[in-house]
């Protein structure tokens, strides 16, 4: 038995019939994985590695078919067995999943300890009383305060982070052999996201169990895992020790993906992104699947399937060039011009002393409660500057731009534009001052209005030009954005985040506003697609002489583009100043512990920690 | 990231790679599925072939439905012993002929049917939508007017209208539309306060907007898939209505014929002339089934099209 | 919660002041109520006398001030028809009302929920289709023709069932049926979307990876919260039935308040019918109050949110 | 056991409860237990007769109140009921002599104080019984003359003075409304009734059901004489194809108001035996001569009027729609009532006759007018498409009846189809007094001539001067086209083979004629 790896999985595909056409979204997966061993999936959104997860956990929707070789945990052969025999014999017991979203993760109308102790039943071994006290024990291991006291609460009344540690502490109920945590700190803020990570790796060493993390961002995979497995459109691109992969990418998207996170970069230069989107595979592709997007491309690449060769040891790749030869990761995008426009010095935008407080009256039964959203905050923008406004949810961010944006009157202080108070200006002049960008790409465009409607309704509102005219306007503007004419007539549900957004954007500059107060204008997107959008932001300050407050938590995109940063913390703004002064020394202290959590992808570590093989950990039998 | 999205339909198509779905705008998409909803088919050729039939009565009709025979009244269908070929249905107390008063009867009930529901549409979408949209004082004054609408009986709206205005098709829609417009409202309201806070309709006020142009021109759309479900369901609400006031006495008046009306007439000869009962009852019948078929078709053709 | 209930109260009372006026304006407008009292074959004195002696030619808002100065007294008047004060009348005709509302209601729940749980676990589906056939069939035939069928059915051909009265338990069957049937579809409909919608949830996925499956997942995890909005529509729909069904209560001989409502309407018989329209007003926003304090029961999240 | 075994079993047991169940409703039933049921479609409000006019509790009281005098149903002449004899001493006093050996529900003997009791009750103003004002319109006051004689004396000479006593006075025991706190109250007897009836009240379900039993005590000289059936039960059912489910499967026994072509169907399939009988219910449509719902109005014209009538065919709705032993009228009272002048100018059905008169009229193509109704929304469909024939188009109104009185009373109703059974009572006074005095809403021609000799009529006891009064005053009418008169009302009834029931000429009910036919075959002997 020792010899056989824990997890051994080869050859898996899952085909999904869409309509009549079947979707082929993970083709000839194999890894395999030890007792207490890590692995890293990492892709971008469509890559597949979350419908991997779903596959081993057999999750997967109904009419989605499974094959593999071997699909083999321990000694359960998990192809043999059927969902039913599945769910009775390893499901939360041996094998264990949480999942991204923890605010809709657990049942809403049961309380946190029903649903911790449903997992085993009370039988001879285990008496009511001891499933009981394992579950506190466990909350308190995961550092849930008041561990008693949570059994009795209902998962809405708690935080974000906090409901992910009820996911885990759920699932560890039954000592399983292998977790897989599906993106488990995507939805989380920063600072929470490096504590669910720490708790993760402590409880693998602890517990001596697998872990499988799947993940989009490069960041938090290089931070913690063993190995790594790099997916692209549904294939296994490369995969090995995390320390190899990363330390010397030889696929050319995993080096395509590297060079793309948004980091320390001079002034206005732009960030290198891979052109193009991640295919949707409805025909299995003859050729290597990243041809059409791949700067090393060659004829034989586009017609036959690209062998899996070998750069060390289990540090494995599918692609036909040599391993190791060194290869320009990514052509410089011609950075136009480095922004020589120095920010004017009239000041565009002065908010002073503004103020805002909510009255909540939640349930039927609850009290009502005021929370002060903004609480006295000052801030100017010039002309031609980005301002990036940094804080985590519930900071208030939001709200504050709303106010600038002249949609909510503040409690106290004013917001002035242009010199007159936001308040004051009619509408349509003010809808040529500033114009807002939001997140969700979804949500941000009416999905009943095609894209042509959407981008001309400003035009159509304000009464100017013929309609021939606003049509040509349009086009130009789509052009403006890089969205192709021919999508004039499309719905939004046919385009992709990365489309829908600069349709957004291209509605907010067509009115030639001197502002856009971007909200997390890319968070919601995944990192090639934010490259892309960030560089259009750039272009269009300089086209334009756009200047932005750009409200975000991602501090390496910040770190890209901002001119000067204004960090906000409950309501109140606690430091204020040009970016590099404030990310190479924070003064405030909350700044620190910010900067502190983000977890970028560190090379020299990488490279430390890639000498001493992974020695097999002894299974420390704490939990018996 | 919604790729963790468990109905795959929906991401798969629109979150990997949007531009390899073919661009054509989505209307005929809607029509090829149309065509492969069998409810919705059946539906759509019932109402097809009763609409036919109200439209061009006069010229499918074999007599005039108010002519009456005295001499020849209650004859049987021919089907039955003693009906003769002159009369296929046979003939009502009156002696008129029963297929015309049925074939006219689909007039009034169609009228009656899609009338009355355009009413309660109006009156349920406009009060639902300001509550949703505004909140507060209209709220909770719409929801005071629903409650009264409910609390009060129908039949003495009718009886009240009737006397007032005297008896019509026209009144009785009036009636019946003006009592069922609740099930618009709160379906409106409750579709309206979920768009009210999306982005687009922040966007719709930044770039300057108007209050009455976001719900026109940025809500109402969206409604439209709910909106259309429930009218169809309504008409047959409002067939089987007046059927039930013509039953009380206070529906349709003579001499138009209605199939409502035509049931309660034949209503009190059902255990031996039960063919004056079963035939308007099957149109009726017919015509809710119909209604009810193409509200359902649409109703799923609509969720899946907003879920993709 | 006190100042939720209150709110509550004050809706009621505007409500039944609005409705009990408008009554009272329709039926004076429409009807003679001195000419119903008189009869038929009445003379033309007889009913100048009936309508001197209940106050009728007094200017409209007297006669209805003086109705509401009575019920301040808690009297709300006696019955033109009946000589009997109003309250003990709708005692009288309630108890038919309530049990045929009842049971139709648990005819609906004991058809609809199950039929409706089917259609989503399966759907499109052979059984998913009959369902909402049987459902779609039932809600469409006028409710006294499906009345009379039952009736020539269970009633004479095969006489299992007493055909009319109101007399014991198994004549509530057949006029249950029939008032049940016509909203098995809205609930079965609602009870469809409710679970396929609980089903695709991100907990439902959580509950299958902790080893749920089949039927436990069903009862312990699906229907609980599938279940939710239904309970608002039941509240209305018993509101409607508790209003009395007219064309039920008239073709099944039963003395419940619907057909009591019909005779007092057509009757003119004004203080009935103002007692009877408060009555409505009071058992409609004093089950929307109930459909709240239920959910708030069944979802924490509206409890303590 | 086969599978289909256990398929039958399970029939046959759901069968068996059926049975059971129904076999106890329907042993209820019918001879088997001496227990008539009767079908009746409206509620009965309340047992006392003297306090509602509700259709069907005039059957209900025929069984259970006794007046002075009883109508024979046969001779429609006036009998001496619980009186065993009168005198009409002068125009205005009568002195009756009442019956020994009449007997109370509670068992109490009925005396002279009884009588007056009763008399002084109605006639009192406030006491609001519904026929109060009209017995106080002709009655002065009423002594006791001896332990069994009484004495009534009239304001003026009033023939109809014996009919009232019999129709609208129903006796009552003294101090029967002699409230528990000494206050009189007009409701002591509408929950549980005593009278003098053939039949007592054992069970009352208001608005539901009546049940009667025989009163074995009933004085055996009436002329009633002693009902056969022990038990009758009256049931509300107000959907008439329920009745008929009902009569169909045994558990009712007697209907009546059935239309005429469903009992004409029930009685030839065997079910139910189809009686049909004459009533003294006339119908007919006031046209608005007098011109209240607008002065020039085209029905105030005579040639208009006269051509209404020539343009309806009254024959073939009779023959076809009405039915039974229905027949067309042309004199404005019902040809049974006494002074009903039938050599009257006739209106035979003559379309282009009708056609001519509206030509000289002024109105060659016709004109549009409102024909209100409450009932038989046939015959009023029949009469609207024979007038639009010849270009009178009728707009029909069907509203119910309280909205009706209510159109008439504002004057907007020009024409209506109107229906008057005369309180069963054969004598035009019935009839002629509500419709042409000059203060009824019902007269629509507010002819003075007609008025004075309605009002002469009635206040004389001289049968000669009140036929002369009648036949010229109903000849003015027919003249004048006031009314168009239709055909007289025929009662349909639908009854079960068991019972043999003697059909009334004036269409009253009398069920205490009411008996079992004799079983042929089955052994119970028939009481």
């Amino acid at each position: 038995m020792a010899g056989r790896p824990l997890l051994e999985v080869r050859n898996l595909s899952v085909t999904l019939p869409v309509g009549e056409r079947k979707l082929h979204a993970v083709r000839n997966v194999t890894f395999t994985l030890e007792r207490g061993e890590a692995l890293g999936v990492v892709g971008e959104s469509g890559s597949g590695k979350s419908m991997t997860s779903l596959a081993l956990m057999n999750l997967l929707p109904r009419n989605a078919i499974r094959e593999a070789d071997v699909l083999r945990l321990g000694e359960h052969d998990l192809l043999a067995k059927d969902r039913q025999e599945f769910s009775r014999s390893l499901a939360g017991k041996r094998m264990a999943m949480i999942f991204q979203e923890p605010m809709t993760s657990l049942n809403p109308v049961y309380t946190i300890g029903q649903q911790i102790m449903e997992m085993t039943l009370p039988g001879p071994a285990r008496s009511a009383k001891d499933i009981r006290d394992r579950a506190v024990y466990l909350l308190e291991r995961i550092g849930i305060p008041d561990a008693g006291g949570r059994l009795k609460q209902y998962p809405h009344e708690l935080s974000g982070g906090l409901r992910q540690r009820v996911m885990i502490a759920m699932m560890l109920m039954n000592e399983p052999d292998l977790l897989i945590a599906d993106e488990p700190t995507t939805a989380l803020d920063v600072t929470v996201q490096a504590s669910i990570l720490k708790l993760l790796m402590e409880l693998r060493k602890e517990l001596g169990m697998a872990l499988i993390l799947v993940s989009h961002d490069l960041g938090v995979v290089s931070q913690s895992m063993d190995k790594i497995a790099v997916m692209y459109a549904g294939e296994l691109v490369e995969t090995g020790p995390v320390a190899d992969v990363l330390g010397a990418p030889q696929h050319p998207y995993t080096q395509g993906l590297l060079a793309s996170i948004p980091a320390a970069r001079d002034g206005g230069a732009r960030l290198p992104s891979i052109p193009g989107t991640v295919p949707a595979l409805f025909a299995l592709p003859e050729g290597c699947v990243f041809a059409p997007r791949c700067i090393h491309v060659q004829p034989q690449c586009r017609t036959i399937r690209p062998p899996v060769q070998s750069a060390q040891n289990d540090h494995l790749y599918r692609c036909v060039m040599a391993p190791d030869s060194q290869r320009l990761s990514l052509a410089k995008p011609p950075s136009a011009h480095t922004s020589t426009a120095k920010p004017s010095p009239d000041t565009l935008l002065s908010a002073r002393h503004v103020g805002c407080t909510f009255t909540i009256r939640a349930g039927m039964l609850a009290k009502a409660r005021s929370l002060t959203a903004v609480d006295d905050v000052s801030l100017d923008l010039a002309e031609g500057e980005i301002v990036a406004l940094v804080g985590e949810s519930g900071s208030g961010k939001s709200t504050l731009a709303r106010i600038l944006l002249g949609l909510q009157a503040p409690d106290t202080g004013e917001v002035l534009i242009a010199g007159t108070p936001v308040q004051s200006v009619p509408p349509f002049e003010r809808a040529k001052l500033v114009q807002p960008v939001f997140q969700d790409p979804y949500s941000s465009l009416n999905p009943r209005k095609t894209i042509g409607q959407s981008i001309g309704r400003p035009l159509e509102l304000h009464g100017q030009d013929s309609p021939a005219e606003r049509k040509k306007i349009v086009e130009q503007t789509m052009e403006l954005v890089g969205l192709p004419k021919r999508l004039f007539n499309n719905y939004p549900s046919q385009l992709s985040g990365g489309q829908r957004q600069r349709v957004a954007i291209a509605r907010a500059i067509i009115l030639k506003p001197k502002l856009l107060i971007c909200d997390e204008p890319t968070s919601a997107l995944d990192v090639s697609v934010q490259a892309q959008i960030l560089n259009l932001l750039l272009d269009l300050r300089d086209e334009l002489g756009l200047s932005y407050l750009l409200i975000t938590h991602d501090l390496a995109v910040v770190d890209c583009v901002a001119t000067r940063i204004a960090v906000m913390h409950r309501g109140k703004i606690v430091e204020l100043g040009n970016k590099d002064d404030i990310l190479s020394s924070p003064g405030h202290p909350y700044t620190r512990t910010l900067l502190g959590s983000v977890l970028k992808v560190d090379m020299p570590a990488l490279k430390a920690r890639a000498d001493h093989a992974p020695e097999m950990q002894a299974h420390t039998g704490l939990l018996r | 990231m919604s790729e963790m999205d468990l109905s795959f339909k929906a991401a798969a198509a629109s979150e990997t790679g949007g531009e390899l779905l073919d661009a054509a705008p989505a209307r005929p998409k809607i029509w090829r599925n149309i065509l492969h909803h069998p409810g919705l088919m059946l539906g759509l050729t019932i109402l097809g072939i009763l609409v036919v039939l109200a439209v061009f009565a006069p010229w499918i009709s074999p007599y005039n439905p108010y002519d009456q025979h005295l001499p020849q009244r209650l004859l049987p269908p021919v089907w039955v012993h003693g009906g003769n070929a002159a009369n296929w249905l046979g003939t009502d107390h009156l002696g008129r002929d029963y297929l015309s008063r049925l074939i006219y009867g689909a007039r009034v009930s169609l009228l009656i049917g899609f009338g009355a529901a355009s009413i309660g549409c109006l009156i349920g979408v406009t009060l639902g939508m300001c509550a949703g949209f505004f909140g507060g004082i209209i709220d909770r004054v719409v929801s005071f007017i629903l409650t009264c609408q409910l609390a009060l009986p129908g039949l003495l709206l009718a009886m009240a209208l009737v006397f007032l205005i005297g008896p019509s098709v026209g009144v009785v829609i009036l009636v019946i539309g003006f009592l069922h417009w609740s099930y618009y409202l709160v379906v409106t309201r409750a579709a309206t306060q979920k768009i009210r806070d999306l982005e687009y309709i922040t966007a719709a006020r930044a770039i300057g907007s108007s209050r009455l142009q976001i719900m026109v021109t940025e809500i109402l759309p969206n409604l439209f898939s709910e909106i259309i479900v429930i009218f169809s369901l309504e008409v047959g609400v409002a067939v089987l209505a007046e059927a039930a006031l013509s039953f009380l006495g206070v529906g349709i008046q003579p001499p138009t014929s209605s199939w409502g009306l035509m049931i309660a007439e034949g209503k009190v000869s059902v255990f031996l002339r039960p063919w004056l009962v079963i035939l308007p009852g099957i149109f009726i019948f017919l015509l809710v089934l119909a209604a009810n078929l193409v509200g359902d078709g649409l109703r799923d053709l609509m969720s899946n099209e907003s879920r993709r | 919660m006190l100042r939720y209930a209150s709110k509550r109260v004050v809706l009621a009372i505007l409500v039944a002041l609005a409705v009990s006026f408008a009554a009272f304006l329709l039926l004076s407008v429409a009807t003679d109520p001195a000419s119903a009292i008189a009869g038929e074959g009445a003379e033309p004195e007889v009913i100048e006398h009936i309508r001197e002696q209940l106050g009728l030619n007094r200017p409209l808002l007297v006669q209805y001030g003086s109705w509401l100065l009575h019920v301040f007294h808690g009297d709300f008047g006696t019955s033109y028809y009946w000589h009997q004060p109003v309250g003990t009348l709708i005692l009288h005709h309630l108890p038919v009302t309530l049990t045929l509302a009842l049971s139709a209601i648990f005819v609906t729940l004991i058809v609809a929920i199950p039929l409706g749980t089917i259609a989503a676990l399966y759907p499109n589906s052979l059984i998913d289709r009959l369902s909402l056939g049987i459902a779609v069939s039932a809600q469409a035939m006028p409710s006294f023709w499906l009345a009379l069928v039952l009736i020539i059915l269970f009633g004479v051909m095969i006489p299992i069932f007493p055909i009319s009265g109101d007399a014991h338990a198994w004549n509530y069957v057949l006029p249950a049926i029939v008032l049940g049937a016509h909203s098995v579809p809205a609930v079965m409909r609602l009870t469809r979307v409710g679970v396929m919608d609980v089903m695709a949830s991100d907990y439902i996925r959580t509950a299958r990876a902790k080893g749920f499956y089949g039927y436990r997942l069903l009862s312990r995890q699906v229907m609980r919260n599938a279940l939710l909005p239904v309970v608002s529509v039941l509240s209305v729909q018993l509101g409607y039935k508790l209003g009395g069904s007219v064309v039920t209560e008239t073709v099944f001989a039963m003395n419940g308040l619907g057909r009591f409502a019909l005779q007092s309407i057509v009757g003119g018989d004004i203080p009935t019918v103002q007692m009877l329209v408060v009555l409505f007003a009071m058992t409609f926003i004093g089950l929307t109050l109930l459909a709240d304090l239920l959910n708030a029961w069944l979802d924490p999240r509206i409890r303590l949110a | 056991m086969g599978r289909g075994g256990v398929r039958e079993r399970v029939g046959a047991a759901l069968i068996a409860v059926g049975l059971t169940i129904i076999g106890v409703q329907s042993a209820f039933a019918g001879r088997a237990n001496d227990t008539l049921v009767v079908a009746i479609e409206g509620e009965i409000p309340t047992l006392d007769h003297l306090y509602t006019t509700a259709r069907d509790t005039i059957v209900v009281s025929e069984l259970t109140d006794d007046g002075l005098f009883y109508i024979d149903p046969d001779t429609l002449t006036y009998v001496p009921l619980v009186a065993e004899s009168y005198v009409q001493v002068d125009d205005t006093t009568i002195d009756v002599t009442i019956r020994p050996g009449v007997r109370f529900h509670d068992g109490s003997p009925l005396t002279a104080d009884d009588v007056v009791y009763t008399y002084n009750w109605v006639i009192d103003p406030s006491t609001n019984t519904n026929r109060g004002r009209l017995i106080a319109g002709w009655l002065g006051s009423v002594e006791r003359t001896g332990p069994m004689t009484v004495r009534f004396h009239l304001k003026h000479p009033y023939p109809l003075a014996i009919r009232d006593m019999a129709f609208s006075v129903q006796l009552r025991k003294a101090g029967a409304y002699q409230g528990a706190d000494g206050k009189p109250d007009p409701n002591a007897e509408s929950l549980k009734l005593s009278g003098v009836g053939p039949y007592k009240v054992i069970d009352f379900q208001p608005g539901k059901s009546v049940t009667l039993q025989r009163f074995d005590d009933y004085y055996a000289a009436s002329p009633k004489g002693r009902p056969a059936i022990k038990t009758i039960i009256f049931r509300t059912i107000p959907d008439l194809s329920t009745q008929q489910a009902e009569l169909v499967s045994g558990a009712v026994d007697w209907m009546y108001n059935v239309p005429a072509d469903v009992a004409a169907n029930i009685g030839a399939t065997g079910y139910a035996v189809h009686l049909t009988g004459p009533t003294l219910r006339v119908n007919f449509i006031p046209l608005d001569a007098a011109g209240f719902t607008g002065a020039g109005n085209p029905l105030t014209k005579l040639d208009v009027r006269r051509a209404m009538i020539h343009a309806i065919n009254r024959q073939d709705i009779v023959k076809y729609l009405v039915q039974g032993d229905a027949e067309v009228i042309n004199s404005a009272c019902h040809p049974l009532q006494f002074g009903c002048e039938q050599d009257v100018r006739k209106y035979p059905y003559d379309p282009a006759e009708a056609r001519r008169l509206l030509a000289k009229a002024g109105y060659p193509d016709g004109f549009e007018f409102e024909l209100w109704a409450y009932r038989e929304r046939q015959v009023a469909e029949a009469i609207a498409a024979d007038l639009a024939k010849v270009g009178i188009r009728a707009k029909l109104r069907f509203v119910t009846l309280t909205t009706l009185n209510q159109a008439r009373k504002k004057h907007r109703v020009p024409a209506f189809f109107a229906s008057w059974e005369s309180g069963s009572t054969a004598d035009t006074a019935t009839i002629a007094e509500t419709h042409w005095s000059l203060k009824s809403d019902r007269n629509f021609s507010n002819d003075a001539a007609v008025a004075r000799n309605m009002e002469a009529a009635a206040k004389t006891i001289d049968p000669e001067e009140r036929k002369r009064l009648y036949s010229e005053a109903l000849r003015r009418i027919a003249d004048q086209a006031y009314w168009i008169p239709l055909y007289t009302y025929s009662q349909n009834y639908l009854v079960s083979k068991d019972l043999a029931y003697p059909v009334p000429k004036d269409g009253l009910p009398r069920l205490f004629r009411a008996h079992w036919r004799p079983a042929k075959a089955s052994p119970a002997k028939a009481s």
